[in-house]
């Protein structure tokens, strides 16, 4: 195999591809092309880190700058979704979920219901997600178990170059509305991506390392933090199974039973922050319907019930790291029953 | 423009069958058979009739939380609709909406909505579908003066400009946002004050004249459709009842209701008209309402009659696929 | 002992006591007195349901109507909280939080943190949440497992006359931001409240049950769904102890945590939808906390991971009942290890 | 009115210790020692200083994104500001916050903010606040163009007039938000236009010329506080770097910058007005330059010596009591 790319890029070349394949897929957002109505370059931006870069230049106006006005263009994503498009809207940053939140869960993820089945509203709407880049409380935050909480909305959470390209592509073609999570700190990471388009289905976790001691469940950029505690923790014999959920609505919950009834123990490692999040899901979860299975404690590895801080040596330790992991699962491996 | 004795009919017919099934339900509600929020469109029969008399099925509306009457005008099977507000499994959303959720997409009408202001934005995607698609079509988002206040219905007026999408504002200002005076609530003389900030065209018109709102309508409609961009109409009249079912409406003068119900009825200010002027008989209205009253009783007996949904319907349409 | 009086009744004895006692509480929101610029009655309203009526009559303009501008309204409680006020500001219907999310979770709950603890901000959000209305998807929602994921955000959830009062003065009184949840089926509820005001302390379960062979976890009206519950089953012999959690941040742990030591067997019943919520939460909690006292798995009794329906008989299917909490408290008498 | 020798040396202290601190973060970012996004005031000097020097320390600012200027004009102490920006304990927040969540409630500075458009109503509470405490305390609330087409600001607009707060919205339209010309996202000429639909005077003024910005400010001011209601000022001026540090700015006309730069640089008009009037010597002034100049200096090096909080701090600040 085959080429190496980055997160970033597989990510503009799914949105590239879909809308050469698709007229009706457009893109809004703030930026997104940068430089309308100046009198300087147009396309000059791509988005705050040029991850949409010369989808304008490739595809003109269906490439479409916003005003400052998440409720009015998100909620005009939703409403054209309805009327027979198929818009990815970027939300600049998930933590903006604030202002316009209401045309996601009480528009977009009611339609269907509310209108006895008769509504198809394939929007997408791609958010920048996750602590790392020293942005402090207001623009670092996860927030995906919120949408996840939310009946009517998907919500997509990759961890890889391969997987963002074919999720995304996915998302786009999926006919329900999906909320796509884009960890900040991913983009830049270099993966094998083939070239031409292709699908990964919803619901499907991704098993990133067999073992037979013990389970990790986890998703986004914690995937990498828990193949790496995996690694240090094989050096001392101790087997990890990692499972990447890759989208937590739907989640795979076969997958994950399957593992644990075969681990009997589980760590689940969550960026978000620890209330109600996914690590208390999937340790619910577990604990509903393979109680039988566990030799120990569920686990769980999650940020602080704090905001996220500003201070670079704050900020890494707010984020969970594979020694938090490593501890968390030799707990795991010596509690006896 | 002159309408045809056609539309004439087609306009007195949306109008009196509005006002029949908002009667009935305020009838109906009291009997507390019907389940949930209802808030009735009677008195306002006019903006919905005169706005979408203009539209096709290929435009499309965004309705509010008082979406009956925008609904039965943008040509919603009436009969689902009652079984809809009674909740049953024949309403026009499996019973699973009720009166704040009626939708038809097929119809073009893409949602009464429980969130005030939600759906100026809707509109706009609506709108900016309807653009890029090239199919001629303009969306309409009608907003209440409460409404007129959201931060998604100024942001969507903006966009709508920038974006210059076909898409009509029509701010229904009956005086009140629940039992808060628009006078009070919006900070300057008329909602339309607003538009030319906007960069749109904004006009107030008499809301219990048909005719009034029909003109400025079929403006506003054709600049939409020849690409010139979004204008707002604001309509001004007054709803007959209380801002839901149950509303004292202690927060009115004592008069209000009865005086303008007795001066200014858009149904009887638009009989006096084309009977005046020759271009309808008496009797052609009278048979209307009598044909709007039966056919309200029939939907009524129906919805009465017609079946709960199912227990499974109750896990069914979240997903397209899960 | 003591006089009788509603739920709501009792929202309305705290907000005027408290309003006596210290001139800076005010109160805003839609309608909650009813009339501004009207030729009729002031105080006409109260609110949707009357909550607060009488209390403009009595407070003059330190109850003062709003526009619906929810986002600059909710945003000013929290600008006036952090100069001198104390606000109460009603958001209608929890549902509405999408339209000014951001005032809560943004600032209101990361001035403190974000500021380096130089920030007060003693605003309460009073909102009406909850199923049984028939008032459909969009007024129907839960939602504080969303409230209780944000840091800094305390959540309250009362679930009787005397809870609500001396929860509603011990929000007035504290000095972070809380978000004050009331069921809208419980208003016309009954019960024995002091005419005195009196606080009830945050994170302080109450055990309105006792019992040593299930613990029951719950919130809101979903009390009362588990009182009946534990009175059906304790026919059979099936001695239950019900937890109330009254507040869900901060939550009382350690009552959870001793029960089930006690019971070593545990059902938590949310009426929430079931992703990411308080039932996963305590689920989690006790799984990693308690796991050796657990005898059977946990059963948690929730909403479908649905919309709420409109029709009556699917909402009355959706909302958790004490049929299905029995279930599951059978279930887990009967698992054997 | 005239401004005293005081005010106008004041005035001049805090534009060029803005200036001096903006320039030299510009510097100091490119070694890559400060974390995050640094948005950068230079050029916008004017609209800070001359709307903080009517306010005293009862009064409140809520700023933005965009926030150095706003938060010295407001008497920030500059050596807490330097340090929270790098992060460090000895920082204004603790280094919890860093260049976007900068604030002093103690000095009236409500705090930058991470969201656009969110410090309109904070402003409308804190204009609320001293309304009913009758502190004779005003708010301002800084906003951008771009911020300016967010929701929560037209809310706040019509809510500051509704409720007769003693609030001023000040419009600093800097031609852009990020990349994307406020030509472009406003859908009418001037943001001022949009005032009278909010039931208050809105003018627009010269950004480069502090004595315009000081009088308008003066005016809007002087009506909160007797209680005759809010006010919008635009102001208009650009910015002298990039959206971000980091910002390439193509989206820009090749020489946008330079010749504004050249020709209408605040900090030369003001000096140049004043020593023309006669009311100030050049040698005061360049007085002023080496000391602000020595401050940042100063400011600078203590905050790069400075320790990080310790990991302790992580979990502190979070509630009062929980
Ligand atoms: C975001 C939001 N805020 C508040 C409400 C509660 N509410 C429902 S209708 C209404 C009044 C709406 O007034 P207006 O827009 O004038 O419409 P009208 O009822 O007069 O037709 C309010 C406040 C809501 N449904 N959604
Ligand atoms: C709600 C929200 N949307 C988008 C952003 C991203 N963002 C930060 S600054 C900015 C541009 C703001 O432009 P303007 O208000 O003109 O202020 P300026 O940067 O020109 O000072 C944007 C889009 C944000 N921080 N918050
Ligand atoms: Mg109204
Ligand atoms: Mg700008």
């Amino acid at each position: 195999m085959a080429r190496k790319i980055t997160f970033q890029q597989a990510v503009n070349e799914a949105l590239a591809q879909e809308m050469e394949r698709d007229e009706t897929v457009v893109l809004m957002g703030e930026d997104i092309a940068g430089g309308t109505g100046g009198e300087g370059e147009m396309d000059a931006w791509g988005g705050p880190l040029g991850i949409t870069k010369g989808l304008y230049s490739k595809f003109g106006d269906r490439v479409m700058d916003t005003p400052i006005s998440e409720s009015a263009f998100v909620g005009a994503a939703v409403g054209a979704a309805t009327a027979g498009l198929r818009p990815v809207v970027e939300l600049m940053f998930i933590d903006f979920m604030g202002v316009c939140f209401d045309q996601m869960f009480n528009q977009a993820a009611k339609f269907r219901y509310m209108f006895g089945g008769k509504a198809e509203t394939p929007v997408v709407v791609r958010t920048m997600f996750g602590a790392g880049l020293r942005a402090a409380a207001q623009h670092s935050q996860c927030l995906y178990p919120v949408f996840t909480h939310i009946p009517g909305l998907k919500v997509v959470v990759p961890a890889t170059p391969y997987d963002v390209k074919g999720l995304l592509i996915q998302s786009i073609r999926d006919n329900d509305p999906v909320i796509f999570c884009e960890h900040k700190m991913l983009y830049t990471l270099e993966g094998e991506v083939p070239e031409e388009p292709y699908t990964i289905p919803f619901g499907e976790a991704n098993i990133t390392r067999e073992g037979g001691d013990v389970t990790i469940v986890t998703l986004g950029r914690m995937v990498h933090i828990a193949n790496e505690a995996a690694t240090n923790l094989a050096k001392d014999g101790i087997e990890c199974e990692v499972i990447d959920l890759r989208t937590t609505s739907p989640m795979d919950q076969d997958s994950i039973l399957e593992s644990v009834e075969s681990t009997g123990r589980l760590v689940v490692l969550d960026e978000a922050t620890p209330r109600c999040n996914i690590a208390t899901d999937i340790s619910a979860l577990v604990c509903q319907e393979a109680f039988d299975a566990l030799k120990a404690p569920i686990r769980m590895v999650t940020a602080p019930h704090v905001p996220v801080p500003f201070n670079d040596t704050l900020e890494d330790l707010y984020i969970p790291d594979a020694a938090k992991v490593e501890t968390a699962v030799r707990a795991v491996m010596e509690h006896r029953q | 423009m002159q309408l045809s004795k056609d539309d004439l009919l087609k306009a007195y017919r949306i109008m009196r069958t509005v006002r029949e099934f908002e009667e009935r339900l305020h009838v109906e509600f009291a009997t507390g058979d019907i389940p949930g929020f209802v808030h009735l469109y009677a008195g306002e029969e006019a903006s919905a009739a005169g706005v979408c008399m203009h539209l096709t099925l290929k435009d499309k509306i965004a309705s509010t939380h008082r979406g009956h009457g925008h609904s039965i005008a943008k040509g919603c099977d009436v009969h689902a609709m009652m079984a809809e507000i009674f909740g049953k499994a024949s309403g026009l959303c499996g019973g699973k909406g009720g009166s704040m959720h009626i939708a038809d997409l097929d119809k073009g009408m893409m949602g009464a909505n429980g969130i005030v202001g939600a759906g100026s934005p809707l509109a706009c995607g609506a709108a900016l579908a309807a653009k890029r698609l090239g199919n001629g079509g303009v969306a309409v988002a009608f907003v209440g003066d409460g409404g007129s206040n959201q931060g998604t219905t100024f942001e969507s007026l903006n966009l709508a400009s920038v974006w210059n999408l076909p898409c009509v504002f029509v701010v229904e200002n009956n005086g009140y946002a629940e039992a808060t005076s628009s006078k009070w609530s919006i900070a300057c003389d008329d909602v339309a004050d607003r538009a030319n900030g906007f960069g749109m065209p904004g006009v107030v018109v008499d809301g219990h004249d048909f005719f009034a709102v029909h003109e400025a309508a079929g403006e506003a409609i054709k600049r939409a459709r020849n690409g010139e961009g979004p204008s707002m109409i604001e309509v001004k009249f007054t709803r007959y009842y209380g801002h839901f079912e149950g509303d004292a409406q202690t927060y009115r003068a004592a008069d209000e209701i009865k005086t303008l119900r007795g001066t200014k009825d858009c149904l009887d200010i638009f009989a006096e008209k084309v009977t005046a002027a020759a271009l309808v008989e008496q009797a052609e209205l009278a048979a209307i309402d009598e044909e709007a009253k039966a056919l309200i009783d029939d939907a009524t007996a129906q919805a009465r009659a017609a079946p709960n949904p199912g227990a499974a319907e109750l896990l069914t349409d979240v997903y397209i696929s899960y």
